[in-house]
């Protein structure tokens, strides 16, 4: 049987249950629900669940065990799928055996939906689990070969092949936090803008337009934007700034990169801040208006400190973007590490390096590619500081309308 | 304050000024002609009540007056309505300026989700009111004790507004709409979920206030109404039935509808 | 003690007329209107600036010249054995049939009467595209009733006749590249005005499979817009429901204590994770644990859906905070249960939410290529995987590779085609994102 | 698994795709899926295993190292066949509007060192523009891009040029004496870190839009991706020397250096067409000269026979 | 409805079981200490009503009895309240099955943001009282008629909720929370924004639950307590003062201060 058709015939079996479940839930008290627990349709649901259920967990973790490649002959493999049918038939008989007017069906569904619920949200943390294990091992190899100390103090970035090389992130370190700062320098301030002026003063017509092309920005592949930075943005502002300001002739500059990066993240501030501003009750609006305040600050002072959670979560995603983004700073901000306050200057940031040092041409268990690993765990850890530090201000500072 | 008869009321309106001359006030929500030729002289120190059953257009007239109907999308609004001669519904006129000399307090409590000291001070703040501190502190103060709640939370100003009481939101809403001393103060039923002390209270606060300013009041309460008001303002189905002194309506209503209506009144 | 309260009301003044403080306030809020305009206008400018460059630099990808000319089968160049053996044809490689193109196409140049001077062999093979050769060998083991016959054979133009006629080679530029010449230029033109070149619609480009290096022209985006099709049908399965029951669960069901607000914490911080790492992450854990295939959408799918979920979770439960919790008693109070509470009415209520993330999510996930890199995805795959579900498993690119790939690449015709394949790109994320922008806007609603 | 895999240089890649597509217009066979990523990650993937979770083939820029080798074998991958089919020349190019250069290695390691040898002293470079290196070149400031540490690219170019300039202008002596051998050797290809000379870590295209939007812009490329945009670049010879085909395969280029896969032969069999693939590529038709891969820009390598005799008879490393 | 006397419902009163039987009920708000130990004996087919001045602790009291309390973080609830007499915080109880036997009308009218038709049809709906599409129909006409809406927005169930006026939202609440039949109706303010006519209406829905119901209504009207309850507890304070049949409450308080605040009734 090919997974397809395992999984034709689970769904097919749970289908029947519903059917099963609710007409037998039905035919229990002679056609009056009023006398069950749970609604017809939650034993049904029930019995859906029950067949459906086991036999899947069970192909998933077949699938963990062994491949799960489509026509794989060794034996387990094809035990499975006769198995996982099995299962789901006896789900589907002790689903139907349970149903009695007084069974709680809706809390057993509600139970078992509770905990799909938070197998759901367990695979957020599986997925952090995975990314620090795969990181760690990687990493330990690294700082046997490499101190640590050089590698988190060290100001200089110079890999080379064959060794000798200084690995000091504290430059790549550096950049991360000036490009992205540059970046929602940009993106916020737009960002926040255009959703308080789609959310309050924009026609609904305008709004559907500007709202989901705002959003195109945020699906141009950054390569469009790292040869925009390259091609357009970084000859201007190395001929329109940074000349005659006498701040260096880089074509390549941190201000490049953040400009351009600023613009793709436009839409993740302003649609997420467009989306909670929206949903802040009316009649806060009217209670401020009403006193005679005007709509700026109405926005100001009422709608926005009551949809602070969701513009910070924006923000943050916004910083998260432009901590992980690859492309535009390779492109617009050059490959030089170093520290400077210059923005008219090439620098770069951890994950430029994570990339390039993990699909260099280095050998693969030489520094030079773990400290990709390296960068990786400590771009980690300083990311849960910042947002340990947003859940912190959110709390803080929620207003809970209502 | 309840001592003043009723005559002695009356006898004072004929002075009063217009404040608010409205004439032909139509308003739509989308389709729903919901308020049809309304014509009405609101005076100056004077209380006015309106009063008619539930849903039939008193809330979307008092909004008219400081132009809060603006913020409904689907609501439109016709006819004239002039303040102090000065139609508010004019292009010119900015409708900030008006709302800050109109004030209102809405049917259903809204407090800002803000501490109940910044709710109150969120007037005076934006109006300049209160150059210092110690001004606000006396301006907050002040307005919540003459909405009768400073008892109440006297100890708790830093609280959020949303943790009170449906009464107290009620009451905090009346501290913050007379904080910045508007010229005519809108309110909308505001004693609805209060109990009778504090009822007194505001209705105390009401005849204060008249000395000085215009007060239109939504009532369901027709002793409320025969109490604070001098004048009255009968709406039905939309229309604007009666208006006359508080006293020819209690006493001697022209409108079948009007005397149906008041009559029908229980306890 | 000052109070405002207790002076004498504000004297009357005219409505029509504003005040010193008012018309400083008018001022401020027109100053701040006037930010919210000018903010959407930023937006809006550089996106038009945006899809200025991409659409001048990538609509030439969507048009191709092309040749028509009579091409004869000559058997001793195709059948040296003269059996007609299908087995003893295949043996002759593609190479050997560039000869019939090449004597086709002097053949023409003579009988149109061009006179082009300094015309060398190899301006005449770099005329076709290497991928005529390939067709022609493909028709002739096909149909080997044709050797011998004189056939009229429409073929790709290389790239570099293609950019002429496009206009993107110039004469003189032509005279400076190492890869044409002038004389090539010549013939380009001649032909075109005799009608045996003509540029015409290039379905290729969007249905063929990538070209190598040396056959820009007949490169195209098959294999990756089904690649990215897959990945997208995977993370759009798995990503959004997963996302919300998430969400949902860590809004409304879980208590709130350290564990969850280390749950909380942890996933906004998979948001900032690089994506790279979830290449790394994905070969771990899919590729050498699971044993899943290299270059495979199932792998790409699944690594593009852990990337993609904080997105969604960070909206979500954004929208979900913002529902007043008035509606949560409302339903609470009619005796719903807090699961039908969350589903009838504050999951309703904060879809707007719930699509903004899928959108900001899909869109990256479309766009990303970083993770792909570790999985085998960047790869030149030029096989159309098969249907679902076995495709899944097959080897395929995606379209954020394949831009990447031909930025890339030595031959400029490849910058045209990446841009060509942006456009692409975008047109597959709005109709990707049509259906979640029409049901956001029917969810939107104020209370 | 019926599709041949192949991975590594980036170098490499644009052969192997033609090789490949070729492959499959020829032949009945699948067409191979290439992935580039660059030649260690490939050859670190290529050693990971046997079986058909791991590649077929390893692309490389450079010849494996014994280290690489012997993790192949550790890892059960013991019959690995090495195929140099052909070589590439690295070339430095300008901006087509601007001056002529012609260089030398010395220039160029005097232009680009971090650390030059003055009176006896090692100082930072104090060269800004060409003309402060060889009064013969252009006044033109330096600004050289040079593809960065992750490219196999620059390995050649710290061996070939930099190494060998120091060398041939005695800096390297001047070095060893003042601080030994081995520090020499450091300093001789260390390059400039004060923005004279940036590292590129994207690829040649990028590199080529940094010549474009810099006017006294130079930079490293491939032979092959130069002969590709000769309408944008001007090429500058070194020590007298033009970079072509011809020049590279003869030798007299001095910067140039060979190409690499690796057929895992253990996959024989396993993998449909894997050796038909390897054969394949290396035929003259295909690799040899006039053959597509020459025409792109590869320098074919003039024993090719020999090359094609060894994977016939599939001559693992290591086995003489 | 009205012609009852008073005293014929004392008399039936004896003969009502207990439906609540709270003993001690304490509840916190974070370090506030709201109600405190309150113990009331609620009875089955009696109207009980809720009397105090605002801020008192009725709602809170009110929200303990179907654990609506538990909405609220910050809120703590401590004491026994038997339902029937089992222990409806015991930690087996589900608090859904007990709110569908024990609905509530909230102090703050909050219809959902969708249809009225809705509104009122989701309590039948997911209890599944209504398995036709005829029945549903059937109950939410029954409910609105009941409720007093049906005339004002028959033409209108397609329009949302929302976009009623204060008092239509209070009743289209009311309609929803009868829809659904609970054995116990937690009223909070019903009428407050009702005109007399429509309170007279709900009054008389109130008084035909009780045939078969337990109705607890919070009014801050002692006319309406008088009028519709057969008990009356007063809370002060967080405390419950006093706690008797509707007449000894109004005709011979215990404590001074029900007497107190009774006599400072007005009108
Ligand atoms: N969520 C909350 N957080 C903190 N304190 C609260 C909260 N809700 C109510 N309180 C406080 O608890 C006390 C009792 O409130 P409750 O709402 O029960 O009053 P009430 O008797 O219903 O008054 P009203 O007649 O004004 O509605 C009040 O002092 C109020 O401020
Ligand atoms: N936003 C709105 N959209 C559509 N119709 C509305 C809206 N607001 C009010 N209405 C309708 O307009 C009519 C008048 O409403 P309004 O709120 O003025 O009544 P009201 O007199 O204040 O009643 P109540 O005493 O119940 O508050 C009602 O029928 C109401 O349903
Ligand atoms: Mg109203
Ligand atoms: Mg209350
Ligand atoms: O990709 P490389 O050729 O630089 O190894």
């Amino acid at each position: 049987m090919s997974p397809l058709t395992t999984l034709i015939i689970i769904l097919g079996l749970a289908g029947l249950g519903y059917l099963l479940g609710r007409r037998r839930a039905v035919a229990l008290v002679a056609g009056d629900t009023r006398q069950l627990h749970s609604r017809p349709a939650y034993h049904g649901w029930l019995v859906a669940l029950l067949a459906a259920l086991p036999p899947l967990g069970l192909l998933v973790l077949g699938g963990l065990a062994g491949p799960l490649i489509p026509g794989a002959t060794h034996g387990a493999g094809a035990l499975l799928a006769p198995a996982a049918a099995l299962l789901a038939l006896a789900g589907l008989g002790v689903g139907l055996a349970r149903i009695s007017p007084g069974f709680r069906a809706r809390n057993a569904v509600e139970r078992v939906i509770g905990l799909l619920l938070i197998l759901c949200s367990l695979i957020a943390i599986a997925t952090t689990l995975g990314i620090v294990l795969s990181l760690v091992f990687e990493s330990a190899s690294f700082f046997r070969l490499y101190p640590w100390h050089e590698f988190l103090f060290g100001t200089e970035w110079t890999p080379r092949f064959g060794g000798g090389s200084k690995l000091g992130m504290l430059p790549l370190l550096w950049g991360t936090l000036y490009i992205s700062f540059i970046a929602l320098l940009v993106a916020v301030p737009i960002g926040l803008f255009a959703a308080i002026y789609m959310s309050e003063y924009a026609s609904r017509r305008v709004r559907a337009v500007a709202k989901p092309a705002i959003e195109v920005l945020a699906g141009i592949p950054t390569i469009v934007y790292g040869l925009f930075a390259l091609v357009t943005v970084g000859p201007l502002i190395r001929d329109w700034l940074a000349q005659p300001l006498g701040l260096g002739d880089s074509g390549a500059s941190v201000a490049t990169a953040g400009l351009v990066m600023g613009i793709m993240l436009i839409p993740f501030v302003s649609s997420l801040s467009d989306d909670i501003i929206n949903a802040v009750p009316q009649s806060l609006r009217d209670g401020a208006l009403g006193l005679g305040s005007t709509p700026s600050e109405t926005i100001r002072h009422v709608v926005i400190p009551a949809a602070l959670p969701g513009i910070v979560g924006a923000v943050l995603l916004a910083a998260s973007r432009a901590i992980g983004e690859t492309m535009i700073v390779v492109l617009g901000a050059g490959a030089m590490a170093r520290i400077s306050g210059n923005p008219f200057e090439a620098m770069t940031t951890i994950t430029v390096k994570i990339v390039g040092q993990l699909t260099g041409d280095n050998d693969f268990n030489s520094p030079e590619t773990l400290v990709a690993f390296a960068l990786g765990l400590t771009l980690f850890v300083m990311t849960l500081g910042l947002n340990v530090l947003a859940l912190y201000i959110v709390r803080k500072y929620r207003e809970q309308y209502e | 304050m309840n001592q003043m008869t009723q005559a002695e009321r009356s006898v004072q309106t004929e002075t009063r000024d217009v404040k608010f001359e409205c004439r032909d006030v139509q308003v739509w929500y989308g389709e729903k002609h919901a308020l049809k030729d309304v014509g009405v002289d609101i005076l100056d120190k004077t209380v006015t009540a309106f009063i008619g059953p539930s849903g039939c257009g008193k809330s979307t007239f008092l909004r008219c007056l400081n132009r809060m109907n603006d913020t409904i999308a689907a609501a439109r609004v016709g006819g004239q309505m002039l303040l102090d001669g000065e139609d508010i519904y004019d292009p010119r006129v900015d409708p900030v300026q008006l709302r800050a000399r109109v004030g209102m307090v809405f049917q259903k409590p809204n407090p800002f989700p803000k501490s109940i000291y910044d709710n109150v001070a969120y007037g005076p703040r934006i109006h300049g009111l209160a150059p210092t501190r110690a001004d606000l502190d006396a301006v907050v103060e002040k307005s919540l004790r003459r909405a009768a709640l400073w008892d109440d939370v006297k100890d708790r100003l830093g609280e959020t507004g949303t943790s009170l009481s449906g009464g107290q939101q009620q009451r905090l809403c009346i501290a913050r709409a007379i904080a910045t001393s508007p010229e005519v103060l809108l309110m909308d039923e505001p004693c609805s979920a209060l109990d009778p002390i504090a009822t007194a209270q505001i209705e105390e606060l009401i005849d204060e206030l008249r000395d000085r300013y215009s007060v239109v009041i939504v009532t369901h309460s027709m002793q409320q109404a025969a109490r604070v008001s001098q004048k009255t303002a009968f709406f039905h189905l939309g229309h604007l039935v009666e208006y006359a002194s508080t006293d020819d309506i209690f006493t001697s209503p022209k409108d079948p509808r009007t005397e149906s209506y008041i009559t029908g009144r229980i306890g | 003690m000052s109070d405002p309260a207790q002076t004498a009301p504000r004297p009357r003044r005219s409505l029509l007329q504003t005040d010193a403080g008012t018309r400083r306030r008018n001022a401020a809020e027109r100053r701040f209107r006037t930010y919210g305009a000018a903010a959407i206008l930023t937006a809006m400018a550089a996106l038009a600036v945006l899809m200025f460059t991409v659409f001048r630099d990538g609509a030439s990808a969507f048009v191709q010249a092309r040749a028509t000319i009579p091409v004869v089968i000559a058997a001793d160049v195709v059948d040296p054995q003269g059996n007609r053996d299908p087995a003893e044809m295949a043996k002759i490689l593609t190479m050997s049939y560039s000869r019939l193109l090449d004597q086709a196409l002097t053949r023409e140049i003579a009988r149109s009467g061009i006179q082009v001077g300094g015309l060398t062999q190899r301006d005449i093979t770099g005329f076709l595209s290497a991928q005529a050769r390939a067709d022609l060998r493909r028709a002739v083991l096909a149909d080997p009733s044709l050797v011998g016959q004189e056939i009229e054979w429409r073929m790709m133009t290389s790239s570099r006749v293609d950019a002429m006629l496009k206009g993107r080679i110039t004469r003189e530029m032509a005279a400076r590249d190492a890869r044409t010449s002038v004389a090539q230029y010549d013939l380009a033109m001649a032909l075109r005005d005799r009608g045996v070149v003509r540029a015409g619609f290039n379905w290729r480009f969007i249905t063929a499979p990538d070209g190598s290096d040396s056959r820009p022209e007949a490169a195209g985006l098959g294999v990756a817009i089904l690649g990215s099709f897959y990945m997208m049908l995977i993370v759009l399965v798995l990503a959004l429901p997963i996302g919300v029951a998430a969400s949902i669960w860590l809004e409304e069901f879980a208590p709130k204590n350290r564990l969850t607000d280390v749950i909380e914490v942890n996933i906004s911080n998979l948001a900032a994770v690089p994506s790279i790492v979830f290449g790394i992450l994905g070969l771990a854990a899919f590729i050498n644990f699971v044993g899943l295939p290299r270059s495979a959408p199932i792998v790409g799918g699944l690594v593009l859906t852990l990337m993609t979920l904080p997105t969604i979770i960070i909206s979500t439960r954004a929208a979900l905070k913002a529902v007043p919790p008035s509606i949560r008693d409302a339903a609470l109070g009619v005796g719903a249960s807090r699961m039908q509470t969350v589903f009838h009415h504050v999951l309703p209520l904060a879809m707007p939410g719930v699509l903004t993330g899928t959108i900001l999510g899909l869109a990256q996930a479309l766009g990303e290529t970083a993770p792909l890199m570790l999985i085998g995805m960047v790869a030149f795959v030029t096989t159309y995987p098969s249907a679902p579900p076995q495709g899944l498993f097959d080897p395929a690119s995606a379209l954020p590779v394949q831009i990447y790939n031909w930025t890339q690449r030595a031959d400029p015709a490849f910058f045209e085609r990446a841009s060509g394949a942006i456009i692409v790109l975008l047109a597959f994320l709005l109709a990707m994102n049509l259906i979640a922008i029409w049901l956001r806007r029917k969810f939107e609603r104020r209370w | 698994r019926n599709q041949i895999q192949v991975a590594g240089s980036s170098t490499v890649l644009p052969y192997a795709t033609i090789a490949a597509e070729a492959f499959a217009d020829n032949t009945d066979f699948a067409a191979p899926v290439v992935e580039g990523g660059g030649s260690g990650a490939g050859i670190k993937q290529f050693c990971a295993g046997v079986g058909p979770r791991t590649i077929d083939i390893a692309n490389s820029s450079r010849p494996m190292t014994q280290a690489e080798l012997a993790d192949c074998h550790a890892n059960g991958v013991a019959r690995v066949i090495e195929v140099r089919f052909g070589y590439d020349g690295i070339v430095f190019a300008s901006g087509i509007n601007g001056p002529d250069f012609a260089l030398s290695t010395q220039d160029i390691h005097a232009a680009l060192a971090a650390e030059v040898v003055v009176d006896g002293r090692r100082t930072p470079n104090p060269a800004r523009r060409w003309a402060d290196v060889n009064p013969t070149l252009p006044a033109q400031e330096i600004a050289v891009f040079v593809p960065g540490t992750k490219h196999g690219t620059r390995e050649v170019f710290e061996e070939k040029v930099m190494a060998a300039g120091c060398d041939a202008s005695g800096t390297r002596a001047e070095l060893a004496a003042l601080d030994g051998d081995k520090a020499a050797r450091a300093a001789c290809t260390a390059l400039r870190s004060d923005g004279r000379a940036v590292d590129i870590d994207g690829d040649y295209t990028e590199t080529l839009a940094r010549v474009d939007s810099n006017p006294n812009g130079m930079g490293v490329f491939g032979l092959s991706f130069y002969e590709n945009n000769t309408t944008r670049l001007k090429v500058a010879p070194i020590d007298g020397v033009v970079p072509t085909v011809a020049s590279v395969a003869s030798g007299e280029y001095p910067v140039s250096r060979p190409l690499f896969f690796y057929v895992k032969a253990d996959h024989f069999g396993l993998v449909p067409g894997l050796k038909e693939f390897a054969e394949f590529f290396v035929v003259d038709a295909i690799a040899g000269p006039g053959g597509p891969l020459a025409d792109y820009g590869l320098v074919p390598d003039p024993q090719l026979a020999a090359v094609q005799a060894a994977v016939a008879a599939e001559h693992v490393m290591g086995a003489d």
